[in-house]
């Protein structure tokens, strides 16, 4: 394996068992909130999806690229907003509770 | 300047995984939300350098992008709160598409014999990716009501789709190990989807949300193979933080609703059929109490403590601010009113405290079910709207029933029950409910807000 | 910075993360023998010790290694052994519990 | 080759990782201590083939590995249970030496000149480990009572400590700077030297858990700063790991004494003074009521419920063997006897549990503080044994007193308190306890042991 693979492939373990700590106590009232969120966090595709697109040169890479871009952005966008508006039902609450 | 950008990436990273902690704690989670968006802001930017862009490959881009925040921003405002699984299933979609597209691009890039390094994470990511993309879709229309809700099952059906996966399996072994064919991944996207739809398509509409979480859950791990396949480090850790945090918040969701993930996913046919054939052939012989809007006004306002249920049936009829208000006269009339919210009541856990926060029902009256259960004997009335299911007292009292065994709240201990539905059909579970036939039962039957403002009026006028 | 440096970087950010949340739900009762166990983690040192040792070549270094090996070896062995005698105790409370 | 070694730190990790996390749950803790031991033995078996040994190399690589293993174990299965505090302090310490001079060794290799990339962890190491080491060795002193366990003050100690502090940040920032004199390190060292014993001299020995996980944490950073400059995976992680973690149950464990980690580490002086004067100055006076063996004999024997709450004397007396057995003795009497544990008796988090599993005291009748303060207005007899500042009301009644807000055990609720210690002196908080002077309060006084095995005989006799 090359050098690159081996830090990568650790990159990858070690997020593994973050990912799997840092929600583990999350109440069941913040499963669909949680599932959102995490839902936009893996539109960090966009910046794969750029990275395609900004070196388009055929009829095949543009069109790839394109539609890359628009479902990546619309996952990145579409995923944070909407899980804020989730959870600005949970900030009324807090509010309320005060 | 590589340096700058590794440690942004960097920097991203632990911003995705404290936004991750964040979230997953009440008082923290909408400001994990803006953190895990600073660091996608940041990661984003950290890109910038990276590009070289060509003519066509720049009005792409900012096409692409706006186009996208468009769509994302209108469909994320626009959407009502009860639609929220379906649209998080449609971006979800979209991500898991737009992960199986790079590495469709990435892979043309390499001729004919890309790397082995290379290939098997892109392989992966087209496959995950596509299943992801097109199983998001039929959780969609499921959702919406596109189409219908109820698994469809065919004979065979997991044969065939076992032979599905085995060819995918097959040809993408092929890829991996010839890869002389450079379109032969389009072959291998066009199976996965096809895949995609025909694994989602047996599971019920109710067990969307599980369903979704799993192919988020897919979609970080694509995601993060395509960080493999580009060598980007922000891929990488991003993707796998949603893969793991993705899978095990899918179990913690089916085991909220008391089964199985396999069950959830495999389990459908046998045990809804069931369910349709015990509704079939009980029931129906055996006649309910009803009563008036204005009778039960009066039992209302002459309680003093009513505790209640809400389910599904109050999501569907938007009726969280008729219950607000229902609640609200109650109270200046002195009577005490709490709601007890069972975990898996309406279509996602958490469903019901998301709605009724949105019609600003105090926290303090929202009641987790451990918290409520031991106050229904001191209830003078459980007033039940559209739930049905989580106040089974078969999940109690009669083994064999498909949701013996799963915790219920005990509305049937209350000194009154109001069962407020449209009709004796039973709940998604498909089984029949022995409570609307108790001793202390009142049925009140009709669409969940009107009844609701019906018996405002009443109980102003008693 | 090298890129060598980088990885070591994100390796120490991601372990920071993992060590805060794997042992967050810790209950009292475990806080003496997880201070225990953890010492005996940090026995790893032994690692870099038998490096500097092994090619130990001046009389300097030779006492370095040897007292490094020793106090390292020392964390190790006793660490894992002090840790299991603490926890054969809450074995036998379990045991008795059954 | 080297992929194999990398992929055995990887799963080294891993182990370790796993091993923590299941060290933090009660039911896997044993094995989670195995798990990270054979992730030791993973990574230092995959460590092999990177040594290239001079003769003199493999020889003291031999002798010091068997020398460490027989200190090592024959520590570890010697000690006494009561003594294992200061035996993870002696554990502790030496690995903060071992990181130190590992740091030494290899800045030695490099002239006069060495990259700034290995300074810096090398020098963050060597001051870390030997305060840590130094800081380690006070507090194995002052736990096995080979030098007195009250604070050491004088006046301007701080200032002092303050200033060699300085003294060695500007003493590194010169060697980071310069780095001219090849033994500038030495020189560093030492004075981490006299900071680690300066640091925890001020420290009272009852605080020595919480220094003790605080240089534990401490050690780890020093290893994961080796790791930085031996370029090794397995010492950065698994440093960091132990720094992390260490950290923060140093937080937890002084939240769980209800004090500020500042406090802990800084306020002693004040505090115990306070204390001592407020001992001198009241109490005495009044008189407070002894019983015979005989009379608390009948009284536990013809009692329904007796809660009996260990404390640090209990520990001291290793009485645990004894308080057992009473309780055997009342059970088959018919009494029921419960264990009220709070969560800081003795001297370390978890002490009480360890002491009374050690004598086999069944787990269902040990009770959390929560479980159990309720409980004692049912109880017939609270039996107090060497425990002290736990069950001073004054936590709960006198505003200004040390201990004030601190959660305490509800024992003045019995019906019967019998308090078994010495003397009238009081804990170690330094203050006195009125409920020696409650009405329903019976003295009885003694070692712990002897007292408790004159009330087997009595209860035997009753
Ligand atoms: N929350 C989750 O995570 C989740 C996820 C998937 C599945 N589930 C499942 O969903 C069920 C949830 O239980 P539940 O008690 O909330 O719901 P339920 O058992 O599905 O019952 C909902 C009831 O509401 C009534 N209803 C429907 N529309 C109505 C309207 N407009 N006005 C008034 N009533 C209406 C229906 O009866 P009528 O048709 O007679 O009106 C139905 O019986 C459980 O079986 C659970 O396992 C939950
Ligand atoms: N657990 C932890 O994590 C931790 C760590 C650091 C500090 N602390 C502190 O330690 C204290 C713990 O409270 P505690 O109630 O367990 O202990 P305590 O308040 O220190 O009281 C212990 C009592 O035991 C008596 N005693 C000593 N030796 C004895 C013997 N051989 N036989 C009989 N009695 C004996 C002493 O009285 P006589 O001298 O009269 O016999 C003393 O009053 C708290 O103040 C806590 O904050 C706890």
């Amino acid at each position: 394996m090359t050098n690159e693979l081996l830090n990568e492939l650790t990159f990858f373990v070690l997020a593994i068992f973050v990912g799997f700590e840092v929600i583990s106590k999350v109440p069941t009232i913040l499963h669909t909130p949680l599932m959102s969120g995490t839902n936009a966090i893996h539109g960090i595709i966009l910046v794969g999806a750029i990275l395609i697109a900004a070196g388009a040169n055929s009829p095949v890479t543009i069109v790839l690229g394109l539609v890359a871009v628009i479902l990546a952005t619309t996952n990145v966008v579409g995923g944070f907003v909407v899980t804020d508006r989730m959870l600005e039902m949970f900030k009324g609450r807090q509010a309320a509770k005060k | 300047m590589n340096t700058i950008i590794a440690l942004a990436y960097l920097l991203a990273a632990a911003l995705f995984i404290l936004g991750l902690k964040q979230l997953s704690s009440p008082k923290g989670a909408r400001n994990g939300n803006f953190t895990a968006a600073a660091g996608m802001v940041i990661a984003l930017g950290a890109t910038v350098p990276l590009l070289h862009f060509t003519k066509a490959g720049l009005e792409i881009t900012a096409v692409g992008l706006v186009i996208g925040t468009l769509i994302g921003t209108v469909g994320a405002r626009m959407v009502r709160m009860t639609a929220i699984p379906q649209m998080v299933a449609l971006f979800n979609g979209v991500g898991g598409g737009a992960a199986a597209l790079v590495a469709v691009a990435e892979l043309l890039k390499f001729g004919v014999h890309p790397p082995l390094a290379e290939v098997f994470p892109s392989v992966f990511s087209i496959v995950i990716g596509s299943v992801s993309f097109a199983g998001s879709m039929v959780a969609f229309a499921k959702l919406q009501e596109l189409m219908t809700g109820t698994p469809i099952t065919y004979p065979g059906q997991q044969i065939v789709n076992l032979l599905l996966a085995a060819t995918i399996v097959g040809f993408a072994v092929a890829v991996l190990a010839v890869a002389s064919i450079p379109f032969s991944f389009i072959a291998l996207m066009v199976l996965a989807l096809v895949l995609g739809v025909a694994f989602v398509l047996p599971i019920g509409g109710a067990d969307m949300p599980v369903v979704i979480s799993l192919l988020n859950a897919c979609t970080g791990l694509a995601v993060a193979a395509s960080g493999f396949t580009l060598n980007n480090f922000a891929l990488i850790v991003a993707g796998t933080l949603v893969g793991a945090s993705g899978s095990l918040l899918t179990k913690l969701m089916s085991d909220a609703m008391g089964r199985s993930l396999g069950n959830v996913l495999f389990g459908a046919f046998g045990q809804v059929r069931a369910g349709v054939t015990a509704v079939g052939s009980g029931g129906q012989a055996r006649s309910v109490r009803s009563a008036s809007a204005e009778d039960l006004g009066t039992l209302l306002a002459y309680s003093q403590r009513v505790i209640i249920v809400p389910g599904y049936g109050l999501a569907v009829a938007q009726a969280q601010h008729a219950a607000r208000e229902l609640a609200d006269v109650l109270e200046k009339r002195g009577v005490e009113v709490e709601y007890a919210i069972h975990p898996v009541a309406g279509r996602m856990p958490g469903h019901m405290n998301v709605l009724l926060a949105e019609a600003n029902v105090p926290y303090e009256q929202l009641k987790e079910m451990d918290q409520v259960n031991d106050d229904f004997k001191n209830a003078d009335v459980a007033l039940i709207v559209g739930a049905n299911d989580v106040v089974n007292p078969a999940a109690r009292t009669t083994p064999g029933s498909p949701i013996y065994g799963m915790p219920i709240l005990n509305a049937d201990q209350a000194k009154n029950v109001i069962f407020m539905k449209r009709s004796m059909r039973p709940g998604f579970a498909g089984i029949e409910n022995e409570l609307m036939y108790g001793p202390n039962t009142v049925m009140f039957f009709g669409d969940a807000k009107d009844s609701l403002t019906k018996l405002v009026s009443a109980v102003k006028a008693a």
